[in-house]
């Protein structure tokens, strides 16, 4: 079993354990992950800004890539990626003439029939089915899955969870164990993109969603996107600043829950570096 | 010799063209005399042979009009009428139809001053198009070649 | 092949049917329908590349219905047929048996129409790439150019109607080519009349055309007026989204959509 | 031989002054089959008219051209006019030299020369009209009504009271529908049952209606004047005639805790049950699904304590058949129900309700008898929130359009809730205040301004709990988009309005259209919002679209008057101008081959199968045939039919392609 992966800026920099948590799990569960050659960015909030064609061109060179390279199916961990690879195939899809354009302009062959999946949809489709027999340690613990924005988001593109109020990733961490809390703030903003330029405002939007979580008993917050996860973890010192409140729960990739739960070496999964110490 | 006259037939229906060409007349809005209204149900009825056989019979433009979407007196004779259109327009393009000379509008029984203007733009193109020869040779096959025999 | 023919044998033995309807080596290098009543005769049958007629076109036939329950040799094509002919209400599941024939060359049997509704699903009536690129060539063309071809190219046409007799959709019991009150088509074979025929034919098939070639295939003079109904299939895919023949009924062109969308309209 | 008259009419001047009409009638007198053309001022004074009687008479006219004004003007005069002249009124055309030429055009020779071309059109095509006699289909005179709600009442109550015979069918227990559940109506506030009960009892006690309750429409035939419907009586496994509607049943009943429907959910009733104390029939239903005995066999308490062994386990569904001339569809709306706002945790959260439940808590029946109680723990909430627009109006959620009555009925509800609750605080989240009708601004500016319900304009993003505090989080965009966060005890949703499940099915067997939304369509939008587009089937009430208790009632008594008009002749008289199919001789009978695709062009469902066998009654072939009773003569069908077997009168291929090819050629 062969599956792509798109990294994305993330994964190779600030996130580098989502990358590790991700390849121990995936080597856990015998998947051979085989990384995009010469990927380039995804385009990220800057591109559409700037251009359609530009946005488009950019994930489209990507696919084309996995496309040429003999990949089916890849995997993008980050949900901002994510969203960008799925919305650019299902707009080319959607019109032909701006496909023939953007082949136009990245000069290779591009069919748009690569499958992609973000890290749930990837869970749930190669991982879930075979885990219970692996879990040596269940993952016994009351855990708040943020989804934040992107991840389940347009419906109409990614076809994937209720957008309002997700489930997949609850469903996913009862499987190992865990007791999802219900709470309020799963698809709130956490500031994203403001991390570096407007840290207060992230401290604000971040503060209220650690609080929640810590007010309702969560010994840890589950994320699918390397964003969520700096705001939440990095940006912890702001946080509890803004908050008046020292609040240490940890912000856990749900590769790391899983690979906990069916007793991958804590190392391996990167757990060392994130800013609020992991002690679950 | 004098300055070319086009015959243009159309095709409407009693509900909203129809009715609308009436009150062009009310309100007495003037347009040109090149046009001879025939008058059917519905555009639903319209017969696309009717169209074939008139340019077979000399009109230089055709103009097919009805009531708007969702205003047909028989709620989708109109609607019928546009899916058969589309084919039928692109089908006549494609045979060399000139389709410059067909003109689908849709008037309403309030719109008379557009039936004038509908009427006068499609004659003014028609004037500019000219005769309709190439269908017209075609046609009058008889007078060249039978008729002296 | 082989299966085929015994299969057909079989059913002409135990009298399951009367009559199975299949192609036979013709003159030449053609091939010809065969109707094959007597077991010992299914060694008559064949099936290769040459084998375009559409068989479909004598299942209406009343000399045929008067044999009795027919198979029927089916590829793609006819296949495609019998199931428009069944939405237009020509016949039902019980008086017909399909032994079809997959693009490569496979025998399959069907018992229902609603099975062989099902398997056409994977083989949606797609324009081959060298009638396309025919009528892209045409599509660029100016309109005069269009028309001069057009004429060229029907001027010939004598008025066989072989088009007609060997297109399965052309079923009606009066074509309007033969009503005289009025007289819709002109009816010397010449130009006016010719471009009134195909046109009005090629409008009969709208919706209901199955690709299957037969027409053009069958014109003694090799028009290619296939190319017209091609034009419409694809003018109705652009517009409306194609079709595919269905037992459902729900016909393309005499439904609608409200917001089905057009440029012209004023 | 033809023999046609031609009357050229001067109208005055207003088509003398730009027509030569002289010209026109000397030209027209040359024209083959013309025996007979003049012209004269007035046509259709009685000097004129007399002029075509006399001249039919005289000169053995076979079929008249009128050139005049528009026929959509005179068109009935002309007709008439040579019906009395012996003339059959279908042999008259008008040519319009008025509105389509004199008016429209300066005096000149062009101008003469169109008048003359029309004139001639309708020569040939006159040369080619055949006498046609109006259709005439009986009519019974018995109206079904589909749904006992305030609509389905009043219409049924109407139509009783002009002195035809209803049968009034309903799918629940009692006849009331929405407006039985209702606390307190707008922009009134009177008790909703108060003025509702009465009409019921009248239904029920009226000699011209005849009652179904637990019954549904099982299938329908026929057409206008002539429908057959099958109803399907569910069994209510209680002898109607016996029972005396004690209710000793529903006391003794074990099973007790099957939420109540009447209730939404909030309160509770046993298996066999009426909906509510005032149901008419007041005649319980034992509801199998729930019921011990159907589960287990065994219980049969509601037999033993039943004073006049009512009880009857193993009836069935009664199948029963009616002759209907006339149909009332008022099966009402239905209200988009939980899983729809995970957002504002309906389902989850007890204490978030729909508007209907809160009508429950506010109704003096109700399972509180009235009091504001919050469900899940009785208490009175001191915070209230009621968001108006959930669901309707957002795209997101399928649902573009605007429910229309929950602007007044959340205005209703702040304004109980204040009444109810002293002291309490109420705030309205709202996309637009939309309270178009007689009084009904003035109601939600009461609800502002006297009952100091606070209205925010903007929309909720999520409703969650904290602490046991429900916190409703929104923006204000009148303070410039400021997030606005409310801690409540209770949130009510004005759940957008859609149609009843089932009425896509319902539909389809009365065989009416509905739109995107399953809402039943009106025939024409404006000029005919009651009528649907088989004849002889209206629409009344919130089926159509959402509408309020005023709105339905009104639609319902149109709806009577439809029935009634239909009712007051015993024959209905229509123009025969209709699709016909051809017949003609053995062995092709008909020229149609019965492809049937006609069948879907038509708009009305007027072509039907016939079958055409031979004297041993094997099939020979089945051929369309048009209904003449449901046929409205649009011609779709004509134009679509290959084998031209169907032509429409009035307007056939002949006549219309003779008058297509006089244009064109003169002579």
């Amino acid at each position: 079993m062969v599956l792509g992966i798109y990294p994305g800026c993330s994964l190779k920099g600030s996130s580098r354990e989502y990358t590790e948590s991700v390849l121990a799990v995936a080597k856990a569960f015998d998947i051979e992950i085989k990384e995009i050659l010469d990927w380039n960015c995804c385009g990220a909030t800057a591109a559409h800004n700037l251009s359609k064609e530009l946005a488009l061109a950019l994930p489209a060179r990507i696919l084309a890539l996995a496309e040429n390279q003999g990949l089916d199916e890849i995997v993008v961990p980050c949900a901002a990626c994510y969203s960008r690879l799925s919305g650019t195939q299902h707009e080319l899809n959607q019109h032909p003439e701006l496909k023939s354009k953007v082949v136009e302009a990245i000069g290779m062959e591009y069919k748009g029939t690569v499958g992609i999946l973000n890290i749930v949809q990837m869970i749930d489709k190669y991982i879930t089915p075979n885990i219970e027999s692996k879990i040596v340690k269940p993952f016994d613990h009351k855990l708040a899955c943020y989804y934040g924005c992107l991840l389940v988001r347009p419906k109409e593109v990614l076809k994937f969870d209720r957008e309002e109020d997700p489930q997949s990733m609850d469903t996913l961490m009862s499987k190992l164990g865990a007791k999802p809390i219900d709470w309020a703030f799963k698809t709130e903003c956490c500031g994203a993109g403001l991390t570096m330029s407007r840290t207060k405002t992230v401290a604000r939007l971040s503060g209220e969603i650690v609080k929640d979580a810590a007010d309702r008993g969560a010994e840890a917050i589950i994320v699918a996107c390397p964003m969520c996860h700096s705001n939440l973890d990095m940006r912890r010192k702001e946080i509890n600043e803004y908050n008046d409140q020292k609040i240490n729960i940890p912000v856990l990739y749900t590769t790391q829950a899983i690979g906990l739960a069916i007793g991958l070496d804590r190392e391996s999964l990167g757990l060392q570096r994130h800013f609020v110490k992991v002690e679950i | 010799m004098s300055e070319f006259e086009p015959k243009v037939v159309a095709f409407v229906c009693n509900w909203c063209t129809y009715a609308g060409a009436d009150l062009t007349g009310t309100s007495r809005i003037k347009y040109a005399t090149n046009v001879r209204i025939v008058r059917f149900p519905c555009t639903g009825r319209i017969d696309y042979m009717l169209l074939m056989k008139s340019f077979a019979e000399g009109v230089d433009g055709i103009i097919v009009s009805g009531c708007h979407p969702n205003d047909c007196h028989y709620t989708s004779g109109n609607f019928q009428a546009r899916r058969r259109w589309i084919v039928f327009r692109n089908l006549c393009d494609f045979m060399g139809i000139d389709i410059r000379r067909i003109q689908f509008s849709w008037v309403s029984a309030a719109e008379g001053a557009k039936w004038a203007d509908v009427v006068n733009t499609t004659v003014t193109t028609i004037r500019e198009l000219g005769p309709y020869t190439d269908y017209k040779k075609v046609a009058n096959y008889f007078e060249k070649e039978v008729s002296h025999g | 092949m082989d299966e085929l023919k015994k299969r057909a044998k079989e059913l002409l033995e135990t009298g399951a049917v009367k009559v199975v309807i299949g192609y036979e080596q013709g003159t030449g290098n053609k091939t010809r329908a065969a109707f094959i009543q007597k077991p010992e005769e299914v060694s008559r049958l064949i099936f290769d590349s040459r084998c375009v007629l559409n068989l479909a076109v004598y299942l209406n036939k009343p000399e045929v219905k008067q044999i009795g329950k027919p198979a029927i040799v089916a590829p793609i094509p006819v296949l495609r047929a019998i199931i428009q002919l069944a939405s237009e209400n020509q016949f039902t599941d019980d008086n017909l048996l399909i032994l079809g024939i997959t693009p490569e060359s496979k025998f399959v049997e069907f018992n229902k129409l609603a099975d062989v509704e099902t398997y056409l699903d994977q083989h949606l009536i797609e324009i081959e790439a060298r009638d396309k690129e025919i009528l892209e060539k045409l599509d660029k063309m100016s309109v005069e150019e269009r028309w001069n071809f057009w004429v060229e190219e029907l001027s010939p046409c004598f008025k066989c109607y072989a088009c007609r007799a060997a297109c399965p959709m052309c079923y009606c019991h009066r074509c309007t080519v033969e009503m005289n009150q009025p007289q819709w088509i002109s009816v010397p074979s010449h130009q006016l009349g010719n471009i009134e025929w195909h046109f009005m034919r090629a409008m009969h098939l709208a919706g209901r055309c199955v690709d299957c070639n037969a027409c053009a295939n069958a014109c003694p003079i090799a028009i290619p007026l296939n190319l017209l109904t091609k034009k419409t299939l694809e003018e109705i895919k652009v517009s409306f989204g194609g079709y595919k023949p269905t037992l459902t009924g729900g016909h393309i062109m005499s439904t609608f959509k409200p917001n089905d969308k057009e440029n012209f309209i004023r | 031989m033809s023999r046609i008259g031609v009357f050229v009419c001067h109208c005055g001047e207003n088509i003398s002054a730009t027509v030569n009409c002289q010209k026109v009638a000397e030209t027209a007198s040359g024209y083959e089959g013309v025996v007979h053309s003049v012209d004269y001022k007035y046509m259709c004074s009685d000097p004129g008219q007399t002029l075509i009687k006399q001249a039919i008479k005289d000169k053995n006219l076979t079929g008249v051209v009128v050139a005049a004004c528009s026929p959509r003007m005179h068109e009935p005069t002309f007709r008439k006019a040579c019906n009395e002249g012996g003339l059959n009124p279908f042999m008259c055309e008008m040519a319009n030299l008025r509105e389509h030429c004199s008016w429209v055009h300066d005096k000149g020779d062009l101008t003469t020369e169109k008048a003359i071309d029309v004139v001639r059109t309708q020569v040939e095509k006159v040369k080619r009209n055949q006498p046609l006699t109006d259709i005439k289909v009986p009519v019974t005179k018995t109206a079904l009504v589909i749904g006992g709600g305030i609509a389905g009442i009043q219409t049924s109550l109407d139509i009783a009271n002009c002195g035809h015979k209803v049968i009034l069918i309903e799918k629940d227990p009692s006849i009331g529908g929405h407006m039985s559940q209702l606390s307190e109506t707008f922009p009134t506030l009177d008790c909703s049952q108060c003025i509702l009960t009465p009409r019921m009892v009248e239904v029920a006690q009226h000699p011209n209606i005849t009652l179904y309750t637990y019954a549904e429409l099982e299938s329908l035939d026929g057409f206008i004047g002539n429908f057959t419907a099958k109803i399907r009586k569910k069994a209510k496994s209680i002898d109607e005639k016996l029972c005396t509607g004690c209710g000793l049943c529903t006391t003794k009943c074990p099973t007790k805790k099957i939420p109540s429907e009447f209730n939404e959910g909030l309160g509770f009733r046993p298996a066999v049950y009426v909906p509510f104390p005032q149901a008419v029939p007041n005649i319980p239903v034992i509801d199998r699904i729930n019921c011990t005995y159907y589960i287990k066999g065994k219980c049969k308490v509601c037999e033993k304590v039943c004073p006049t062994k009512a009880i009857v386990f193993d009836q069935e569904d009664e199948i029963i058949e009616v002759a209907v001339g006339a149909i009332v569809v008022a099966t009402g709306f239905g209200i988009k129900q939980p899983d729809f706002f995970p957002e504002y945790g309906y389902g989850k959260y007890p204490d978030v309700i729909t508007g209907m439940q809160f009508e429950r808590l506010a109704s003096a029946s109700g399972p509180t008898f009235g009091e504001i109680k919050r469900p899940s723990d009785g208490q009175v909430p001191k915070k209230i929130v009621f968001i108006a627009c959930a669901g309707s109006r957002d795209e997101a959620k399928g649902i573009p359009y605007c429910s229309k009555i929950c602007c007044m009925y959340t205005a209703k509800h702040a304004m109980l809730y204040q009444h109810k609750v002293h002291g309490g605080e109420s705030t309205v989240f709202y996309m637009d205040i939309r309270a178009a009708g007689k009084n009904y601004e003035e109601f939600v500016r009461r609800a502002i301004e006297e009952d100091t319900v606070k209205y925010v304009r903007g929309r909720v993003s999520r409703v969650y709990e904290k602490n046991g505090k429900l916190i409703v989080k929104g923006v204000d965009t009148l303070l410039g988009a400021m997030p606005v966060e409310i801690e409540a005890d209770m949130v009510v949703l004005a759940t957008a309005g859609v149609a009843n499940p089932g009425a896509e099915e319902l539909a389809q067997k009365l065989h009416i259209s509905y739109d995107g939304y399953k809402f039943f369509a009106e025939s024409h939008p404006k000029l005919k919002p009651i009528e649907t587009n088989t004849g002889g089937i209206m629409v009344a009430g919130a089926c159509q679209s959402i509408r309020d208790i005023p709105e339905s009632v009104s639609m319902a008594s149109g709806a009577a008057v439809k029935v009634a008009c239909l009712f007051s002749q015993n024959e209905l008289t229509r123009e025969p101008l209709i699709a016909v199919v051809n017949r003609c001789a053995a062995p092709l009978y008909s020229t149609c081959v019965g492809c049937f695709l006609c069948q879907s062009a038509c708009p009305y469902q007027a072509i039907e199968r016939e079958e055409i066998k031979d004297r041993s009654g094997k099939l020979i072939k089945s051929i369309a045939k048009v209904n003449p009773g449901l046929c409205q003569g649009c011609g779709t069908c004509v134009a679509f039919c290959r084998s031209r077997s169907i032509d429409i009168q009035g307007y056939t291929h002949d006549q219309v392609y003779n008058e297509v090819m006089a244009l064109l050629n003169e002579y």
